[in-house]
């Protein structure tokens, strides 16, 4: 997904057990904060197609 | 019949006096090849091709376009209602185009111009459309058009036809749509340029080498056609792929789909390809043409025996060669219509002896 | 090739009068130039028909697909990859086939070779390395390795890695090869720099699916873009659905691609699409140590797990 | 111009549920515009274009008759995208309805003659709405003797029930209602497999004589030889088909069977006209 233009910071593969809500909690909020950072992509937002 | 002489010098003043009136559309080189695309102001058509690699069919006919939208939001009174999707049906002019798929506008007409129903989406894009035809004086070594009751010079469909003659145009105006687009342009000195007009014809028409026989396939027996044992030969190779029916400029069918975004839908108008085997699934599951040797033998029958019985004006096919250059495998129309066509005669001395 | 050709008749006329195969998938001879057209032969005397030379990129592996006959196949190096990707994947036996090996040099690239010339071609022959392109007005000799598909440059397993006869003697394979170049350039650009690199990549797709079909690996009865219930992707022109059509369908070559090039020498449009699958090939090599269809004995890596797998891309 | 693609807008007035596995519904549906119901003037063996907006469309024959004012009625089979979709939907909801499309069984040819209707599990639809045209006091003595075979897989399987009941009471049509199977102590009429119950009970065949035959493959593979042993012509048996369609209007393409578009010239044929092309539905 990188390779096609999509921002690695919006892409995140981790390891959390159930037992690990501290960790959870601390993914969660460093990946939100990435992706808040980067702003909304709009690259898959649909345009309107061009009145033919 | 009028025809004028345009001076080269003068061309871009023309287009540009059109471009007050007309959307125009025009061949463009994109890397490897001419496709159609609409031209800003001040944009040439480019006229040093052979032939487009898609048919000029998409300006009349887009692969993809809205038929309606609606809301999905039940707070809206109208929600679930469709209504018409903006459309744009100013006039538009489509610079260069062929005069084979001109020719292809007409047999398409007999499918979305019927006596039953009109397609709204086609026929008013077809209304708003003048044909500025190209004559092809170097037709493809692909080009059959000749023994498709078309031709380099072929007049059907066109609105205008324009040949190039060194430091000018002739260009003949056919229609009374022709004859304003010409008065738009300024295009008024008329001149004798019938005689020339005819020698340029005769000299393409004689560049043509390939042709096929069709003689045979109106009294053909269609079952007979259908159960033919060739099939299964010519169909081996093929992939299945959409690109015979997406570059030829008659084929004309197509999906309707719904998409939603959010609360908001449409209502969506595709090409679509007989060659997919989705384009007849039920939703049982069957499928009425399942093996590959059913669809391509469809798309044959349909263009060489079913369009020939069901509108005799012909075949559903104007010889423009695209699908003989592009066909990933090379199935070529020419052979299959060969065999077809002497099928045909030999079961007819089947019958006879 | 002339050799090659008749080898491959007398082979092909030979299994089927001994009656070790059904039928025999090869090539005949085109009708417009650069351009053969796979076909079949059931009889000795359809063997006549069968040419080999260097218009012969499509992969026939893909003629393969669950049938149920005892097949003669040619196979130059890529096909019999895919042949033995195919007898992994259960779309045909080992004991069905079998396989006419070509050693093979490479196949011409018929996009390029028309993108040199102004005019139509309107004839290609080829004496021994040499091409020669006739036109109206125009004749010119080309060497063949200037103008070989991409793939083809590229390729280091140009000799059948399958075979039970041979149409012609074994050929040096190609050393030192870069064969990542184009996916390093692309790995080097900025992330919107690459999304603007595929969108022009794309931008002229009519989504006829004619890469999809020519690939040997797409044979799911049912692909993921024609699916109704869900549907996974619009059918429209829409960029986004042209590019999610594109990546997944590489995403589901991963491991598998052999780079054979039938996906580009089909796309009627000219698109490279092979730099999607030509990055998935480069981290199955880099990470895996994979390349597909080399042998019947091991595992696809998105097929097995193994304890050294990489995984630091897991934070 | 009018936009043959464009619904007219109804609302569902009532949903039946028909058949014991829920599968099978009926929908009634009413204009939202009245002047729309003039407009959609249709004739028995007709279908439409149902519309649901964000899912499309699918064809359904007219399962009411045109008899019926002020609502149409179709009987839906949960199946597909939009089917299962319609089957979620509830009173009051908006849809649309494109049509009618297509053509109807040959009312003017059937006039004075003696018509059999052999129907097979939930394509009883349109053979539903011809019934009831047949049976309307203004219409009743347009047609001869009226004969009707219908079959389902169980009791609970079979559409309409009631109006079944009521038609076996009447003395101007005779039914033949039968079930594949049933462990059923009540039931009262036949069982067994409808080509069968049609050769024991059907009349014979004649120049006065048609068949409108509506079914699965199944059933009228071999429902067929059992009319041409009973006398009658193929160009006597009438037929309704059914293709995969989108347009309805016979431009997109993907319905023809040889020339003949199943939605346009169709569905109904004579088997003799069928005979004619390559039978690809």
């Amino acid at each position: 997904m990188e390779h096609m233009g999509i921002e690695p910071e919006r892409i995140q593969f981790s390891w959390v057990s159930s037992a690990e809500s501290t960790k959870f909690v601390k993914v969660v909020n460093e990946v939100t904060a990435a992706v808040k950072a980067l702003g909304p992509n709009e690259h898959f937002t649909k345009a309107n197609a061009k009145v033919a | 019949m009028k025809i004028v002489k345009v001076d080269k010098k003068d061309w871009t003043d023309g287009l540009a006096k059109l471009y007050r009136t007309y959307r125009l559309f025009g061949p463009v080189k994109e890397g490897a090849f001419h496709c159609f695309r609409e031209l800003a102001e001040g944009d040439r058509p480019d006229f040093e091709f052979q032939n487009t690699r898609l048919s000029a069919k998409g300006i009349i006919y887009p692969q993809s376009e809205d038929m309606f939208v609606y809301t999905l939001d039940e707070s809206r009174e109208d929600h679930h209602i469709l209504k018409e999707a903006p459309k744009d049906d100013t006039p538009r002019a489509v610079l260069g185009i062929r005069p084979c798929d001109a020719k292809a506008v007409s047999l398409l007409k007999l499918n979305f111009d019927t006596p039953d129903y009109k397609d709204p989406y086609w026929l008013d894009r077809y209304n708003a459309t003048t044909l500025v035809g190209l004559a092809c004086d170097q037709p493809c070594g692909t080009c059959f058009c000749t023994s498709t009751g078309c031709g380099p010079y072929h007049e059907e469909g066109l609105d205008l036809l324009m040949t190039d003659a060194g430091d000018h145009y002739l260009i003949k105006l056919l229609s009374a749509k022709g004859e304003r687009l010409a008065q738009s342009a300024g295009w008024d000195g008329e001149i004798d340029g019938l005689a020339v007009m005819e020698n340029r014809k005769k000299a393409a028409e004689a560049k043509i080498t390939q042709s096929i026989a069709t003689d045979n396939l109106r009294a053909a027996d269609t079952l007979a056609l259908h159960q033919a044992d060739f099939w299964e030969e010519i169909s081996f190779a093929c992939i299945n792929c959409g690109t015979c029916t997406y570059v030829c400029p008659t084929c004309w069918c197509f999906d309707i789909q719904d998409e939603v975004h959010g609360k908001n839908g449409k209502r969506v108008r595709n090409w679509d390809s007989c060659m997919f085997p989705i384009f007849t699934v039920h939703t049982t599951g069957h499928n009425p043409r399942d093996t590959k040797l059913q669809r391509v033998r469809q798309r044959f029958m349909h263009k060489l025996k079913y369009f020939v019985d069901k509108y005799e004006t012909g075949i559903m096919c104007v010889g423009c060669g695209r699908c003989v250059q592009h066909c990933p495998v090379n199935i070529d129309i020419r052979r299959v219509c060969e065999l077809m066509n002497s099928h045909a005669a030999s079961d007819a001395c089947a019958a006879e002896g | 090739m002339i050799k090659y050709s008749d080898s491959i008749r007398e082979i092909s006329e030979r299994l089927l009068k001994e009656c070790r195969v059904d039928m025999v998938i090869g090539f005949r001879r085109g009708t417009v130039p650069m351009m053969n057209e796979p076909c079949f032969a059931k009889t000795p005397e359809e063997v006549q028909a069968f040419v080999w030379d260097s218009n012969c990129g499509i992969n026939l592996a893909n003629y393969l697909t669950d049938r149920k006959e005892k097949i003669g196949i040619v196979a130059k190096g890529c096909d019999s990859r895919n042949i033995v990707t195919h007898i992994i994947e259960n779309k045909i036996k080992r004991e069905q086939l079998v396989v006419i090996g070509v050693p093979c040099k490479g196949m011409i690239d018929k996009h390029n070779i028309a993108a040199r010339f102004g005019g139509e071609i309107l004839d290609v022959a080829e004496e021994s390395d040499q091409i020669i392109v006739k036109g109206h007005d125009f004749e010119e000799t080309l060497a063949k390795e200037d103008v070989l598909q991409e793939n083809c440059r590229l390729c280091i397993h140009r000799n059948p890695v399958i075979y039970d006869e041979l149409a012609g003697e074994l050929v040096d394979e190609q050393q030192d090869v870069d064969r990542y170049e184009e996916v390093r350039r692309i790995e080097a650009m900025a992330t919107d720099d690459k999304w603007a690199y595929f969108d022009d990549l794309l931008k002229n797709c009519i989504r006829c699916y004619a890469c999809r079909n020519a690939c040997p690996l797409c044979y799911c009865p049912t692909c993921f873009v024609d699916e109704s219930k869900p549907q996974w992707v619009g059918k429209s022109q829409d960029p986004i659905d042209i590019r999610t059509f594109h990546f997944l369908r590489a995403f589901h070559c991963a491991g598998r691609c052999t780079d054979c090039g039938a996906c580009q020498r089909a796309c009627p449009v000219g698109i490279n699409m092979r730099v999607f699958t030509k990055k998935l090939e480069k981290d199955c090599l880099d990470l895996f140590g994979w390349e597909a269809g080399l042998s019947l004995e091991s595992r696809p890596p998105l097929d097995f797990y193994r304890p050294d797998d990489p995984d630091d891309f897991i934070k | 111009m009018e936009n043959p693609y464009l619904p007219y807008p109804v609302r569902i007035d009532d949903i039946v549920v028909e058949t014991e596995d829920r599968n099978l519904r009926t929908f009634k549906l009413v204009f939202l515009n009245p002047q729309d119901e003039d407009k959609f003037a249709y004739r028995a063996g007709q279908f439409a274009e149902l519309s649901i907006a964000g899912r499309g469309e699918i064809p359904i024959g007219i399962a009411s008759s045109p008899v019926e004012k002020g609502f149409l009625k179709f009987t839906i089979n949960r199946a597909g995208v939009v089917t299962s979709h319609l089957h979620q939907m509830k009173s009051g909801d908006i849809m649309g309805v494109r049509g009618p499309l297509g053509n109807w069984y040959p009312w003017d040819v059937l006039e004075g003659k003696n018509i059999l209707i052999v129907g097979g599990g939930f394509a009883f639809t349109t053979l539903r709405s011809s019934i009831i045209y047949m049976l309307h006091p203004q219409n009743r003595s347009k047609f001869g003797e009226i004969s009707v075979v219908y079959g389902a897989r169980t009791p609970g399987m079979l559409l309409y029930k009631d109006e079944l009941i009521e038609w076996e009471k009447r003395d101007d049509i005779n039914m033949h209602i039968t079930v594949d199977a049933t462990d059923d102590p009540d039931w009262k009429y036949n069982v067994g497999f409808v080509p069968p119950i049609t050769e024991q009970k059907a009349p014979q065949g004649d120049d006065n004589s048609f068949a409108i035959v509506c079914g699965p493959p199944i059933m009228i593979k071999f429902t067929q030889p059992v009319l041409e042993k009973l006398g009658y012509t193929h160009d006597h048996i009438i037929m309704s088909l059914e293709n995969r369609m989108k347009c309805g209007i016979g431009m997109c393409g993907r319905c023809g069977i040889g020339k003949e578009l199943v939605c346009k010239d169709g569905p109904v044929f004579t088997l003799s006209e069928i005979n004619k092309t390559p039978r690809e539905y």
